[in-house]
């Protein structure tokens, strides 16, 4: 597929700021479940949300490099 | 109950299934075959690279599919660990069905699009699945995963008195493991199917989601046909299945996709009889 | 004496909950919330929760995401090139997804077995009204078979229900639910077939080919539709 | 085994056989069924929620309701709780109408100005959602017809 070169790219800071946010509400939500502070399905229900976001978002924040010329696993 | 730090686990074990998977069909195939973490290496090497929606895509739903995909194998997690309502972790397999359909279709691919619609051939294998869990009720009188693992408790484990629906819901769990001939879905002539266009962190997110489904899947059928053990057991048990799974993945053709749809009605057919068969016998022996 | 009728209008309008059969079920769990309209009380329970969550997600998706533009590769060369949605078959299949929606989250929600039957013949028909927009005839023939397959499929959908009053002498499923209700397997069979027909083809073909057609959010809520109601008739049928 | 397999699919994969197969499910429904009547599982419940009495010398047969006007009608529901003036038009309002009761001593100029409003008015039959989701499939039917016709015209 041809890149779309205005493409609006969200930042490594950014994708940083959502996977440390969501990590916390994840964290935050399963140990209020564990301690029994709300429900449990309301805390799965909130990690379920939140986890997805985290994994995306850390991916995101893991990339190498937003500039173009940076293919580390081309070649073997 | 730390459900996050299940789901982080199941995610590990599920990479880790998907590389032993890997590995037992190499060495079946007399391959040396990837290392054993081959898959977490994989995960690590989609995040590294760059990303990007493909400008032909359909934006929202090529982004948001890919937590869809986490999110209800979470929730599968959550519910299978609580003992909660099988119909839900079923009702999971088949919406995870919606979200492969989308991951084909999102992306404007003609690869991606043949994989979907390969997709939507093979949700035939939801009627299996249908007469599976039909057959369980009929069985046991509940669908509470709680109940069934008491059933089992007293009555003996389902896996010997109630084969024909164990070997249903087998079928059912081997058609979406990686490499199955079930697996029309990502047969090596369409690229990678559906995944084609997902790169990068949208890629290593799906890795994720599907191991998290691997882990979930085996553990249901563990925890249904089997019955309640210490955590390291169904680990263990686990594992041995997906090593059943393995041995007729590497020794198998994959289907053509309208002959993997009509064994898995043969399936549902072999079910039916059996299960009208208990039902003239009068319960189960 | 009307005034008398108002008021008594207004004071018991929250009826609570425990008004109704059932709270739980080996099936699925706890009943969380119920809304009454008149005789037909819809309800959900935590398996319908899901269901109803899902369906809303990608009602959503549907209703803010742009449609792909599907690239078809010309054979001997090296060039492709994207088609493109004319504005008018966009806005008509999206409103026919949408409609399909909230048909679907209406079926997901549906205390009534008569209820439930209406809400998957909308859907059959959104399901026609998103496909026929395509001008695609190998796409237009296959949705033909599927409409038609919808059609005989109201028949067994509408007789099972019948069936179901006529058996039972109620549509209710808070009372079907509950253990004294018997409901012969022939009136199930008839609404599960009928289900079938109106959300999804025997062994799919039809649907698969459905699938080509460009405007993967709303082409998905055909999926979506289907397989969620498919999901519900289920539950309904294990627990009747 | 492998040639029955191939021969099956080839039945199934061909789109214009999909009304036959399905036909041919529906057949073996009906012959089910036909045995569980022979069989005498199927009974009909004399105890009716909806109660219905034929009166066929009326010209009105089979839509007569009976009763006579300006009367509360006898009717039957489900759950009476949900009914606290049966018989009367306004014997059920929607949780909405319900709400906007509560707010405003102006509803009954409303009654027919919001969705619902004129549905609480057919509503005292007791099932109302039923109409709505009826009138909706008609709604949407004719739209498809109406877009498909104006197509053509172009």
């Amino acid at each position: 597929m041809i890149r779309k070169e205005t493409e609006k790219k969200i930042s490594k800071d950014q994708a940083k700021a959502a996977a440390l946010i969501s990590a916390i509400i994840c964290i935050t939500a399963s140990a209020l479940a564990f301690t029994g502070h709300i429900n449990g399905w309301l805390g799965a229900g909130i990690v379920v949300v939140a986890f997805p976001v985290f994994v995306l978002s850390l991916f995101t924040a893991l990339r190498e490099s937003t500039k173009d010329g940076d293919y580390p696993f081309v070649g073997y | 109950m730390m459900i996050l730090l299940y789901i982080i686990f199941a995610v590990i074990v599920g990479l880790l299934f998907h590389g032993i998977h890997r590995k037992v069909i190499a060495r079946i195939q007399t391959r040396p075959g990837p290392p054993i973490w081959q898959e977490f290496l994989h995960v690590m090497k989609f995040s590294f690279k760059q990303t990007w929606i493909p400008k032909t895509a359909s934006k929202v739903l090529f982004v948001a599919i890919v937590p869809a995909v986490i999110a209800i194998w979470a929730g599968a997690l959550y519910v299978l660990f609580t003992g909660g309502s099988l119909l839900v972790i079923f009702g999971v397999y088949l919406l995870h069905k919606i979200t492969e359909h989308g991951l084909g279709l999102s992306s404007g691919s003609p690869y991606g699009k043949l994989g979907a619609i390969r997709s939507v051939l093979s949700a035939a294998s939801e009627i299996p699945l249908i007469a599976s869990i039909a057959g369980i009720y009929f069985v046991t009188g509940s669908l509470m995963i709680s109940d069934i693992v008491a059933y089992q408790a007293d009555h003996g484990i389902l896996l010997i008195t109630a084969l024909p629906i164990a070997l249903a819901m087998y079928v059912i769990i081997l058609s979406k493991v990686p490499y199955s001939p079930f697996g029309i879905i990502e047969a090596k002539e369409i690229v990678s199917g559906n995944k084609t266009e997902h790169f990068g962190a949208f890629r290593a997110g799906l890795e994720v989601g599907f191991a998290l489904k691997t882990f979930v899947l085996l553990a249901v059928f563990v925890t249904l046909f089997i019955g309640a053990m210490p955590f390291w057991m169904l680990l263990i048990a686990s594992l041995i299945l997906l090593l059943t799974m393995s041995f007729i993945c590497a020794l198998t053709p994959m289907l053509s996709p309208y002959d993997a749809v009509t064994i898995q009605i043969g399936v549902i057919i072999i079910v039916i009889i059996y299960m009208a068969f208990i039902a003239f016998a009068g319960g189960m022996p | 004496m009307y005034e008398a009728m108002t008021a008594s209008v207004t004071a018991s309008m929250p009826v609570s909950e425990s008004a109704y059969g059932f709270t739980q079920t080996d099936i699925e769990g706890q009943a969380l919330f119920s809304l009454p309209f008149g005789d037909i009380v819809n309800f959900l329970t935590p398996y319908t929760a899901v269901l109803f969550v899902f369906a809303l997600t990608f009602t959503i998706i549907a209703l803010i995401s742009k449609p792909e533009r599907q690239v078809d590769t010309v054979m001997g060369g090296d060039a492709y090139y994207t088609k493109d949605i004319s504005r008018e078959t966009l806005r008509f299949q999206r409103f026919m997804a949408i409609a399909c929606g909230l048909a679907t989250m209406g079926g997901i929600m549906a205390g009534d077995v008569f209820n439930f039957t209406l809400f998957t013949a909308f859907i059959g028909i959104t399901n026609i009204g998103i496909v026929a927009a395509v001008k695609n005839k190998h796409i237009l023939d296959n949705a033909f078979e599927y409409g038609l397959l919808a059609m005989i499929g109201t028949l067994p959908l509408f007789v099972g229900a019948a069936l179901v009053l006529a058996t039972t002498g109620t549509l209710s499923m808070w009372i079907l639910f509950t253990p004294e209700v018997a409901v012969p397997l022939f009136a199930k069979l008839l609404l599960v077939i009928g289900v079938i027909a109106e959300g999804m083809a025997p062994v799919f073909v039809a649907k698969a080919e459905i699938t080509r057609a460009p405007g993967a959010p709303y082409i998905l809520m055909v999926h979506v539709s289907s397989l969620l109601i498919f999901l519900r008739v289920i539950e309904i049928v294990i627990s009747m | 085994m492998q040639l029955i397999i191939r021969k099956v699919s080839r039945i199934l994969q061909n789109h214009n056989n999909l009304t036959a197969v399905y036909a041919l499910v529906v057949i073996i429904v009906a012959a089910i069924g036909l045995i569980s009547i022979a069989a005498g599982e199927i009974t009909f419940e004399k105890d009716q929620l909806y109660p219905k009495t034929i009166n066929p010398d009326s010209p009105l047969n089979p839509y007569d309701r009976g009763g006579s006007p300006f009367v509360p009608a006898d009717i039957k529901a489900q759950y009476p709780g949900n009914f606290p003036a049966i018989g009367y038009i306004t014997g059920y309002l929607s949780p909405f109408a319900t709400a906007l009761i509560k707010i405003s001593p102006y509803f009954g100029t409303t009654i027919v100005a919001h969705p619902g409003g004129i549905l609480d008015e057919i509503l005292y039959a007791t099932r109302g959602l039923d109409t709505i989701v009826e009138t909706s499939i008609l709604f949407v039917a004719f739209t498809t017809a109406m877009f498909l016709f104006r197509r053509d015209e172009e």
